[in-house]
């Protein structure tokens, strides 16, 4: 029997793979593809303070082993999901962990507070690539003073796990990784998208209404496992790992490079049941290279 | 109550080219299909097609219930497409379905089915499930030009199809919007249109002026099409809705269009 | 008539596309390919002060759209350069412009000082993303105030004009354009690669013998365009882009998005007569969308 | 002085399925052939194989001047093989050619070929290439079991065959490196070896101690395949060399093996 299950902070993992914030929604449309309680966790999609429409269409581009999205964190808002989210998915057979964000550091305060009160809920992820409102629209996670200071903000309110996922789009990741557990963050997940854009050459136009957007997919995943890499050496809290996963080959590349967990997002998209593959392939990876638990995994480069 | 989604590993039972930019994927399953309705789509995955990364949507355009079969019209438009236009009989598709809302039942027994270009696909399925309810069909179809037109034989065994063609090689001269049916004073309980946003719209305006209900199609961009990436929205009168899950048919109304 | 001629600084282009250094040799081995006057220019590959091997194999590392390398700057030197492959590629009937690269600052302004006294040679080329040694390895290009210095440094010794290329891998790719640009850049060029990994999961081994390298090709294209059209309205000296471009639709989406001439790299080894294709494409875009030169095209997006 | 390399749309003249691991694809070209010599390689283009984005490298099996045509041993390793392997008859591929450097002649009439698993490619080549100058020519291949031995008449055209498997199936048990033919004090003017590097160091250091020539073709991973990327390097005792222009045919001794 190969041992899938890991503890992360205080988080009990059924096995490492979890679902990347905004690919998965709430999980309800995943239903008829995959048994949820097979996942080490669902991440669900942005909640903010209030009420957000997000973006104009179009708020998606194709690129190279790719896409760009900008949706702009449309959601009802905290109390919405409190009301009419939580009932429904608190009882999936996982951990169910929610993905904080907001404008203000009171913003993020005020939702982590509110999901601080959500018993089923062990954890949530401080998404600090939004833009600071306060500080001309760049993201908090971009200067690490910014993303200390909204980390330490969260802390103090919330009292579960705190996962804080990094913004790919800076000079050292580490620095930025070294901020947040100066934060307080007790886990920290990354890569967030990267910002790109793309252009109609035939129409002469942006694609998409926003400009630029966040990138995702395989094209990303050399630039994500460089940056878990760095961080797991920088830090020492757990970290989880994304950026373009959509197989087990390469969930294994970031257990590899250092993380503990992954996430998969936009491979979701295509394939809604990949993340029980990348389930059975991990443990099929285990079985054929004689590990009998994942943990072995974990940073496993040889040299 | 939506019906489950399923993926399933299609085969190709016929790949009929109507020209060299359209053809028609006949899709084969080895289990009962689950029910499908007019208005929804499918997503497939292009194999081997290295510059398309995500699944493609097309609209069903034709089912056939005892043969456990459904069609697609195709129009050639970049790579993933041009792939699909090589499958050959007998080759697996991964198909993701049935997605999206439906058609509704018309108010009453007179219908007008307007399709521009490709736009036409859905309404083929869409003309014989009326048809099948006693629906007195209109089927109003524009084209470039004559030879442009395919598949007018299937439409007729729905109802009256009439035709224009930008050059005037057959029917009315012109666009679909100038055809003289809606001069003619002739009613209808519903117009269902789909293709081109353009053409869409301009249609939406001559029947909301002559007040008549209806409802259209819409085709934007999507990542996932089951309702997760929210990549697909359309702005609404109750807010932005995902057109792979509330649509892609809207009332025009919704749309404020 | 299309006019595909530019003159970007003092460099006058037959047309807007070059090739992008470390990626065409000094030319020689594509003779067998195209006609290399028929493009704009040629940036032949890195001179340092001094001969060095470059990076231990393996070297390459192919990924999702894209490639990672770590070749290390491997050449023989300036004085080499001058004696034996100046005398061969002066003549080429194009601009040939040198990627001029360094440790230090004092090592960029030798280099830079004996190239300006090449009479066919119009321009050079800054390499920025190079380490730097007295800074800890931080590359010049990632630090605002160390990219100004270096820059400045070189402009005092080279007469002729002066390119220097950015680095991705920074927060604000606008401030490093503006730095450089207050060191006396001429014109800018963007982006190099992008700080990447790949390991192999069944040797549990990273592939390159550096660990990380940098990845280039299809995958980076959307960062790229998004980097320089950033760049294009921070500044305005003028911009080459490059960062994927494998046919002509990507060039236009670059000169679309600000860039007045582009470079083409890792597509040349996929096709080595790929940028001629281009300069092709590029002049039946301009017949097609009846516009009578490519400078047109410049920044021409519609909003 | 180099051959001009060239870009050629080749086709399939024939595509031989050796078992499922290895197969022969024989490429014919509309005009004539430049010269091709053993030792030399091709960078082919895989079409809509969306995870192979570079060429990949191949050596060239055999040359058949007279139809215009030559072969490639390709053994399936990932996506790119698996796709090449699925290549019909009359299906085209772009093809640079011809590649590297080759096999030099003999400084004598006896020579011994050390092959293992598909390092074999190049040597059939070489073999045939050496009889026709009278060399005197003895193969050595190593192999896991009987039944993944192919082409052995082929070979036996060229000169005596020796053949080792791992389990003892098929000549002597073992490895290559442990054939009695090293031990037999049977002399060769030099030793040629394709195949993992381990088992060509292993040749290598046999070849040394008993003083005799050898040369080794190596397969480093390879962006461009024709000089300009610098990823292909080997360390020799005149500095990195690019096994693709300077290689991939290297004698031990430049390598310091
Ligand atoms: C719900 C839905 C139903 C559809 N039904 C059909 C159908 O029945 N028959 C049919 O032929 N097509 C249909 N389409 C459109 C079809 O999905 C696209 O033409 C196809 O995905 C293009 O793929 P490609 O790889 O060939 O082209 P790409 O290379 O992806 O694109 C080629 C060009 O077409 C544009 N394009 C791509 N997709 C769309 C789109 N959805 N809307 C507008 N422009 C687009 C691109 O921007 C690009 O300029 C439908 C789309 C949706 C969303
Ligand atoms: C000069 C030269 C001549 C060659 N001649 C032949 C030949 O005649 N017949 C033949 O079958 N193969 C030959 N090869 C090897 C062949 O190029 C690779 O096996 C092939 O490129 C793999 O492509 P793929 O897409 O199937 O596998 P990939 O998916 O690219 O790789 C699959 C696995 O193989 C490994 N791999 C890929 N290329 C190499 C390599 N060059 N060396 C070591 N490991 C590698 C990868 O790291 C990976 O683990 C030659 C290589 C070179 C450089
Ligand atoms: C459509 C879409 C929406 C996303 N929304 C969010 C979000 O709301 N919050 C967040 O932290 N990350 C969001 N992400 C980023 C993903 O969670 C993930 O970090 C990124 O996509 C990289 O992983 P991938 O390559 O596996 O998709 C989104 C990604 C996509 C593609
Ligand atoms: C193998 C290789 C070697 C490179 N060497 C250099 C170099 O010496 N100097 C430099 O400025 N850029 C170098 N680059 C970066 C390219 O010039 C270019 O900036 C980058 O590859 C992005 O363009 P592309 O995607 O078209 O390749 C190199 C790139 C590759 C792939
Ligand atoms: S396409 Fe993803 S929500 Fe509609
Ligand atoms: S593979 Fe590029 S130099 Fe050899």
């Amino acid at each position: 029997m190969i041992d899938l299950t890991l503890k992360i902070g205080h988080l009990n993992l059924k096995n490492p793979v979890m679902t990347a914030s905004g690919t998965f929604g709430y999980g309800e449309e995943y239903r008829d593809f995959l048994d949820l309680s097979r996942l080490g966790g669902i991440v669900v999609k942005a909640v903010t303070g209030s009420n957000r429409d997000g973006n104009a269409y179009p708020r998606m581009a194709e690129t190279p082993s790719g896409m760009l999205n900008s949706v702009g964190l449309q959601n009802k808002g905290v109390d919405h999901f409190v009301k009419e989210i939580y009932p429904v998915i608190k009882d999936f057979n996982t951990n169910v962990i929610v993905n904080v964000s907001g404008s203000t550091i009171e913003e993020y305060v005020a939702v982590a507070e509110k999901i601080n009160e959500l018993e089923k809920v062990p954890a949530i992820e401080l998404n600090i690539s939004c833009p600071n409102v306060k500080h001309g629209g760049m993201a908090f996670g971009t200067i690490p003073a910014t993303a200390t200071e909204v980390t330490a903000a969260v802390r103090k309110v919330y009292q579960k796990d705190l996962i804080v996922k990094l913004s790919p789009n800076v000079t050292s990741i580490q620095e930025m990784a070294k901020a947040v557990v100066d934060g307080g963050a007790d886990i920290i997940s990354l890569i967030n998208t990267l910002l790109g854009m793309a252009i109609d050459a035939d129409k002469r136009k942006p694609v998409l209404s926003t400009l630029t957007g966040g990138l995702s997919g395989p094209a990303i995943k050399p630039i994500a496992l460089r940056m878990v890499w760095q961080v797991s050496k920088a830090v020492h809290v757990p970290v989880i790992g994304m950026g373009g996963i959509m197989n087990a080959t390469d969930a294994i590349e970031f257990i590899l490079a250092g993380a503990s967990a992954v996430q998969v997002g936009t491979a979701n998209f295509i394939d809604p049941a990949v993340t029980v593959k990348i389930v059975e392939g991990i443990e099929a990876y285990c079985r054929l290279h004689k590990f009998s638990s994942v943990k072995e995994l974990i940073g496993g480069l040889n040299s | 109550m939506s019906v489950k989604k399923v993926l399933h590993d299609l085969v190709v039972a016929k790949n009929i080219h109507l020209n060299n930019r359209h053809f028609i994927l006949e899709l084969q399953a080895p289990e009962p299909l689950p029910g499908l309705l007019p208005g929804q789509f499918v997503q497939l995955l292009v194999n081997d097609s290295p510059s398309t990364f995500l699944r493609r949507p097309f609209s069903i355009h034709a089912f056939d219930e005892v043969n456990n079969a459904f069609r697609l019209l195709i129009q050639i438009k970049g790579e993933g497409t041009r792939h699909l236009s090589h499958l050959k009989v007998g080759e697996k598709l991964n198909v993701m379905y049935p997605l999206g809302n439906s058609f509704s039942r018309p108010p009453g027994k007179e219908v007008l089915l307007v399709g521009g270009g490709c736009g036409v696909a859905p309404l083929l399925f869409l003309g014989k499930w009326l048809k099948e309810q006693d629906v007195n069909v209109t089927l109003l179809t524009g084209w470039k030009r004559k030879e442009d037109i395919f598949e007018k034989e299937a439409y007729q065994q729905c109802g009256e199809v009439l035709i224009t063609t930008e050059d005037g090689s057959e029917g009315e001269p012109g666009m679909v919007t100038g055809h003289s049916i809606f001069k003619s004073g002739r009613n209808f309980d519903r117009i269902y249109c789909c293709g081109p946003d353009r053409m869409m719209k301009a249609v939406a305006h001559i029947a909301t002026r002559r007040g008549i209900d209806c409802e259209v199609s819409l085709e934007n961009t999507m990542a996932c099409g089951f309702g997760v990436c929210l990549c697909c929205i359309t702005p609404t009168n109750h807010g932005n809705q995902r057109v792979c899950m509330e649509g892609p048919v809207f009332s025009i109304k919704e749309l404020g269009w």
